[in-house]
């Protein structure tokens, strides 16, 4: 397999877009609507403590990706177990974001058009981009992350005249248990969910600025999301609580002069893209990880069976959107616990034990 | 639509295997062949109307089920 | 060489399967495809109650658009002529009687373009979400569309004279964008009417509209305000007491105040510049202390006395008189919400937001707090202005 | 296949048609052999002059001169050649001299550049290039006069590339003008010219340009070795050198770029670019480029910095219209009508009302009329391309309208597309093929069928690399530095540091012996 590098620069970027990713379209801890920007805040600087004892892995084992430690730490077979574990969750990942992003166009703008014609299209160019390498994607990624925040910050003058800061009170007025746990599942839910980068680190040209680099876009993609909030919440007020896709929902209230008018279209689409990179993301590492497990020589080939079934779990994966709520709401923060903390933590605490002699190999 | 699954299924493992027998990446041919089957399998069952069962669907009622467990428990 | 133009031949092969996969995809498609020529573009939808039976009537203002640039405007005669069509409809939901609708439409009716909501008050009494919760859940229909109360059939609005304007429901948007000319409206939209729905505690305004006759012909006219208390229709405001709610919502920015000059017959009219409001909820034991402060300036505008009151000491009691005024206007619109024990001017919002705890412990029973509040109004003002003459031409 | 057969066939022919002096060996000493030989080789050619001449001190030795008409300068011949040969020749000069051949050159030909040949191939190549050829009875070898000369046009503005202010000269067919035209401009010792003869049959002179201590050497042997690469039996122009060495055969965006101006040239060798220049074309190649190069003109760098940035952005604008207009204006209208301003969108229905053909057909129906106009415009007469372009429009157009064909809006959006789609002259084929694209993926599934064409379209452009150098440079990867010349003009003074992808061995373009800060690249760029 060619060695694609990519610079600590694009890293930032990729983990920004994948933050963003699905998460800006359909929120979870819509419980603590009113505070949830500062909730993400909060959630932030737990992730950050997660991630950055996660990436003690790639300090310890430079060079070597999440797979390859678990085969070193849990010895070739539990270790493949794991990895095959990790597997499933990005899967999960990807075809939950393609789900969400299917959903939304079908409930906002195309709601007569069949679920596979909004999916194929979108699964042919992720298959592209994906077999076109990490390079292409992190290139083609920085553009899109560019006009992302442009538009996020262009959208806090279009809200000036809709944004009432009353609408942001009360600060606290929920319980200490909504909060924990709405932090915590927005800890693992978008952020948490950088573990994936752990594969793709190794592919970085200057290792010694990964660490930096992850936590800078993890702070930047934060400070997005949690600004997008806080003028969701301003514009909004109380009302975001009904809406099934909140962001998009508010750039509805824009009204500039009678021209700029139902804008959600703008957002729609450009929250797409983010969208589009993290399931780029997920194919390209489920396809590396496979051939890491295998020990095969080429991901390429296995990227459009893997695409056919990000496919089939997109179209299977929620029954229906109410039982897509439920479960952000309920179940996920759990599963994404399990792979974003628990596995890790798990891993880093066991490499730990054994100590001494797994240095030396890795050395 | 079960031939147009097959036809488009075949369609893609030609543009995809000759490359791989070319360089000789057997055991990539195998994983590939592999996952196609079930790919192909999976479409098939979806365009016959066959019910899978959501992927969500079963983690929530898991978790659920644990969470009442758990909460009549206590 | 000869390897190269291998390469370069499976990758012609390549692309073209590229090509031919994402044109496949896509040949398929148009699902979502609805030619501009071919939609009925609504612009004011009304809602009335369905005369007979369960369910409602629903009527609409479509743009006939290959009439709109030609002559013949609204309410007059020929049907043909005019560049709108009003059409009826009747469902036993709201959504059921706009599909029902194409059942006489030839063109699918699109909302998003819709501008006004016209409710019958009969609906109004009953309960406006259950009417509402199409417009909010679909699509299609903007969450920025005006609401307006009518006691009349919507079509009666609809078919009144435009005006200037071709069609009713548009002039009626712009009419409700100009509302600071008087102050005397309050303009609803449909998500701010959700938005104070989902504060307990608050209670909604909604404008009203009516026809009057004028020369044979039908027009309309913006008149008061109605009073939505737990999505019902409870009572009503007259211009008067509107701008005495908006005094307290700080939003008056315009409109004009008239005075009367005391000991001369005769009054002052000024113009409003802008005014601002402060209202402070003070939550105690057993009560809730409300303060309001609200300042403003004017300008004179005209003058029916032959007194000179461009004069300093007349304008300082210009000032105090127009500020009794306001407090009148204030108290006025405090007497007739508390009589419908309605929280309009969103005392309980304020408490949520500065004082959640004491907002948790007295919100369950929240009417009898506010009508027993202690409300003390304390009005400031400005006359900073006087046109362009310096005193009347005449004085006696 | 048809062309295949037709070299096989050319080729089976030329090897039973090429007798001696056998091709490919030496001459003979007989000139009467040899004259006999020129005259099989190149046929009954008039153009091929044969001058018979008797020579020299023992009477009876005879020479022949031989020239293609046409291709030599009929003066220089006549003065600095056939006279001195016939007229003052003093015989006893030169006696350290070999031969007579040997003696002739040295004291006799008053030519500066000449050269001694044994090869028969290689005299015929110097013939058929425009040398003129001594051949002396009794001597198997032969002189190569340099006498070339021939008509060629002045030079004049490039007709493709004007401006406004700024230099005005444009590259010639000729190859020598063509680089003396850049000496003129890049008067370094750095700036190395390298030639080779591609086509079999043409025997095109290629000649790679480039600045020694700028360029990288590595770019430098890439293109070297794709130009060896190229097998064909002609190369006309530009292009065909262009599409042999392209890193992207497919790909709807060109990797090389040219230019007919020789300040374009000078400024790209000078930031660490390649040149190719190829003979008889006035247009050059270089490489590698990058996608925000089409974007830049000439007069950006001539106005002030102000005004050619917002020039710059209106550029970008325009080619966003050109690209994306068309089919923005399709998924609006038949997707996305809420988007629309009310006002606007009853105008636009009232247009539209009662026109028989979904608003993507009317869209490419009208796209592809302009096209077939523009066509027309371009391959006539220039009196006659007006017309055509202003009857067509104006009537078509006025037409469709009046007859409810076609809905006024279309034929807004599609003359602003036609006007905005010549902004960036060097994108013109990507920018109509992927406008069409755009348009019946907007006519599918809206806004979201262009986001897909646009996503799909950036992978691309990602994917692509210019000998090495990423396609999309400095915005993907991002380079912050760059962006000077990207987003903005930033002024002249400003400017000085070269692309870091490319001319990263010496990043300053003022201080050439500044230290060299090359390893910091971003891990792009790799070649």
């Amino acid at each position: 397999m060619a060695q694609e590098l990519i610079s600590p620069r694009q890293l930032t970027f990729l983990v920004i877009s994948f933050t963003i990713g699905s998460w800006i379209v359909l929120p979870s801890g819509i419980e603590a609507w009113q505070n949830l920007w500062l909730l993400i805040l909060f959630a932030l600087g737990q992730a950050l403590g997660f991630v950055y004892l996660s990436l003690f892995l790639f300090r310890r084992y430079p060079g070597k990706t999440l797979f390859a430690v678990h085969e070193f730490v849990y010895g070739p077979v539990l270790g493949k177990l794991i990895s095959l574990l990790f597997l499933w969750f990005f899967l999960q990942t990807g075809a939950g974001a393609l789900a969400v992003f299917v959903t939304l166009l079908k409930t906002t703008v195309f709601t007569d058009t069949p679920d596979l014609a909004l999916l194929l299209p979108w699964v042919i160019i992720i298959v592209y981009g994906c077999r076109r390498g990490l390079e292409v994607i992190a290139r083609s990624n920085e553009p899109l992350v560019l006009a992302t925040v442009g538009l996020i910050l262009v959208s806090v003058f279009l809200v000036l005249n809709a944004f009432k800061a009353e609408n942001l009170l009360p600060l606290f007025n929920q319980s200490l248990a909504t909060v924990f746990w709405n932090t915590l599942g927005i800890a693992v839910f978008p952020f948490g969910q950088n573990v994936l980068f752990l594969m793709l680190l190794p592919q970085v040209n200057r290792p010694q600025k990964v660490r930096g680099a992850v936590l800078r876009g993890m702070v930047v993609a934060g400070g997005l999301l949690s600004l997008l909030q806080f003028l969701a919440v301003g514009v909004l007020g109380r009302t975001g609580e009904l809406f099934v896709f909140p962001t998009i929902e508010f750039y509805r209230m824009i009204i500039i002069g009678q021209v700029l008018t139902r804008l959600e279209l703008i957002p729609l689409l450009n929250f797409l893209t983010m969208g589009f990179i993290k399931i780029m993301l997920c194919l390209y590492t489920l396809a590396v990880g496979t051939a890491q497990i295998l020990e095969l020589r080429a991901y390429r080939p296995l990227v459009l069976p893997l695409g056919i079934l990000i496919l089939v779990f997109a179209r299977q994966i929620y029954p229906s959107i109410s039982l897509h709520l439920h479960y952000i709401e309920e179940v996920q923060p759990l599963v994404s616990l399990f792979f974003c903390f628990f596995l890790p933590m798990l891993t880093l605490g066991v490499s730990f034990l054994r100590g001494g002699a797994q240095q030396e190999m890795a050395s | 639509m079960i031939v147009l699954i097959v036809v488009v299924f075949i369609g893609l493992f030609l543009y995809e295997a000759p490359g791989l027998v070319a360089k000789e990446f057997w055991r990539e041919l195998a994983v590939f062949t592999l996952l196609m089957l079930l790919g192909l399998f999976l479409s098939i069952l979806l365009a016959s109307g066959v019910e899978l069962p959501y992927v969500e669907s079963i983690w929530v009622e898991l978790f659920m089920g644990l969470r009442k467990m758990l909460a009549s428990g206590s | 060489m000869v390897k190269v133009h291998g390469e370069r031949r499976r990758g012609l092969t390549k692309g073209l399967w590229w090509l031919v996969l994402v044109f496949l995809v896509f040949t398929g498609g148009c699902w979502d495809r609805r030619e501009l020529e071919k939609l009925a573009v609504v612009v004011g939808i009304g809602i009335n109650l369905a005369p007979e039976g369960e369910g409602y009537e629903v009527s609409y203002q479509i743009v006939r658009a290959a009439q709109i640039q030609s002559p013949g405007g609204s309410g007059s005669g020929d049907e043909e002529l005019r560049p709108f069509w009003i059409l009826r409809s009747r469902g036993p939901t709201v959504f059921e009687a706009i599909r029902n609708a194409t059942l006489q439409s030839s063109r699918r009716l699109f909302l998003s373009h819709n501008q006004v909501l016209v409710i019958n008050e009969a609906v109004a009494r009953e309960g406006l979400m259950p009417a509402l919760d199409f417009f909010i859940r679909d699509h299609e229909p903007r969450l920025t569309q005006w609401l307006l109360l009518t006691a009349e059939d919507p079509v009666q609005i609809f078919d009144a004279s435009a005006g200037l304007e071709r069609v009713s429901s548009q002039a009626i948007s712009d009419l409700l964008q100009h509302y600071q000319l008087t102050s005397k409206i309050r303009p609803v939209r449909l998500s701010d009417y959700i938005a104070l729905t989902m504060e307990k505690t608050a209670a909604n305004t909604l404008p009203r509209i009516r026809t009057i006759e004028h020369a044979g012909k039908k027009e309309y006219i913006l008149d008061g305000t109605g009073i939505i208390k737990g999505d019902k229709l409870v009572g009503f405001l007259d211009p008067k007491e509107t701008r005495g709610l908006l005094w307290v919502l700080g939003e008056v920015q315009g409109g004009v105040l008239t005075v009367d000059v005391p000991g001369e017959k005769g009054k002052a009219t000024l113009e409003i510049f802008d005014s601002a409001s402060k209202v402070t909820v003070q939550a105690e034991a057993e009560q809730i202390r409300v303060k309001i402060e609200v300042q403003m300036r004017s300008g004179l505008g005209t003058q029916t006395v032959y007194t000179d009151l461009s004069t300093p000491d007349q304008f300082k009691k210009l000032e105090q008189w127009q500020a009794e005024v306001i407090k009148a206007e204030i108290e006025a619109a405090l007497a007739k919400a508390r009589a419908y024990k309605a929280d309009i001017f969103g005392f309980g919002r304020l408490l949520f937001g500065r004082d959640n705890r004491s907002w948790q412990r007295l919100a369950p029973d929240w009417e009898r707090y506010f009508v027993e509040a202690p409300v003390e109004i304390k009005v400031k003002t400005a006359v900073e202005e006087l046109g362009l003459s310096t005193r009347p031409a005449l004085e006696l | 296949m048809f062309t295949m057969l037709w070299r096989k066939f050319r080729r089976a022919q030329q090897r039973t048609t090429t007798p001696g002096p056998r091709a490919g060996r030496d001459l003979s000493p007989d000139l009467e052999a040899n004259l006999a030989a020129f005259k099989r080789e190149l046929g009954a050619s008039p153009d091929l002059i044969i001058r018979r001449l008797t020579l020299g001190p023992k009477p009876g030795t005879t020479g022949a001169l031989l020239f293609i008409d046409g291709l030599v300068d009929q003066q220089i011949v006549n003065r600095d050649v056939l006279s001195p040969l016939l007229h003052e020749v003093d015989w006893g000069k030169g006696q350290g001299a070999t031969d007579l051949l040997d003696q002739i050159a040295q004291n006799v030909l008053a030519v500066g550049e000449m050269q001694r040949e044994t090869e028969w191939r290689q005299v015929v190549r110097g013939l058929l290039a425009g040398d003129t050829i001594f051949l002396v009875d009794g001597q198997a070898a032969a002189l190569l006069l340099s006498t070339k000369g021939w008509e060629k046009r002045a030079i004049q503005e490039p007709e493709a590339e004007q401006i406004i202010q700024g230099p005005h000269e444009g590259f010639t067919e000729n190859l020598r003008t063509n680089t003396a035209l850049l000496r003129r401009k890049i008067s370094t010792a750095g700036l190395h010219f390298e030639e080779m003869k591609l086509g079999r049959q043409t025997q095109t002179t290629i000649a790679l340009a480039y600045v020694k201590g700028i360029v990288n050497e590595k770019l430098v042997n890439e293109v070297r070795s794709r130009l060896k690469r190229i097998k064909t039996d002609f190369i006309l122009d530009a292009n065909y050198v262009h599409e042999f060495i392209t890193d992207a055969p497919f790909s709807l965006f060109p990797t090389v770029a040219f230019t007919e101006r020789p300040d374009v040239v000078a400024a790209k060798l000078l930031e660490g670019r390649v040149a190719i220049f190829v003979d008889g074309t006035p247009l050059v190649n270089t490489v590698p480029v990058l996608l925000v190069e089409y974007f830049q003109s000439p007069d950006d760098y001539n106005f002030p910095y102000y005004y050619a940035t917002m020039i710059r952005w209106f550029r970008y604008l325009s080619f966003f219209l050109a690209v994306l207009a068309p089919g923005l204006f399709v998924a609006l209208g038949s997707y996305h009508q809420e988007l629309i301003p009310t006002p606007l969108m009853i105008t636009i229905k009232t247009a539209t009302e009662g026109t028989p053909f979904p608003l993507v057909i009317e869209v490419i129906i009208m796209g592809l009329v302009f096209e077939i106009l523009r066509e027309a415009g371009v391959r006539l007469a220039r009196p006659f391309g007006q017309t055509i372009s202003i009857v067509g429009a104006l009537v078509i157009g006025e037409a469709a309208v009046t007859a409810g064909l076609v809905g006024a809006p279309t034929i807004i959006v599609i003359a602003l597309t036609a006007i905005t789609t010549f902004v960036v002259p060097g994108l013109l084929g990507p920018g109509i093929f992927l406008r069409l694209i755009y348009t019946i993926l907007a006519g599918v599934l809206g806004a979201y069928g262009i986001l897909t064409g646009v996503l799909f379209t950036l992978l691309h452009l990602a994917s692509l690399r210019s000998f090495g150098v990423p396609y999309l440079a400095p915005l993907a990867p991002v380079v912050p530095a760059d962006l000077k010349d990207v987003l903005v003009r930033a002024p002249i003074w400003a400017l000085g540091t070269r692309p870091r992808l490319i001319g990263w061995l010496q990043p300053s373009g003022y201080a050439a012996d500044q230290e060299e800060k090359g390893g910091d690249r971003d891990g792009e760029g790799t070649w």
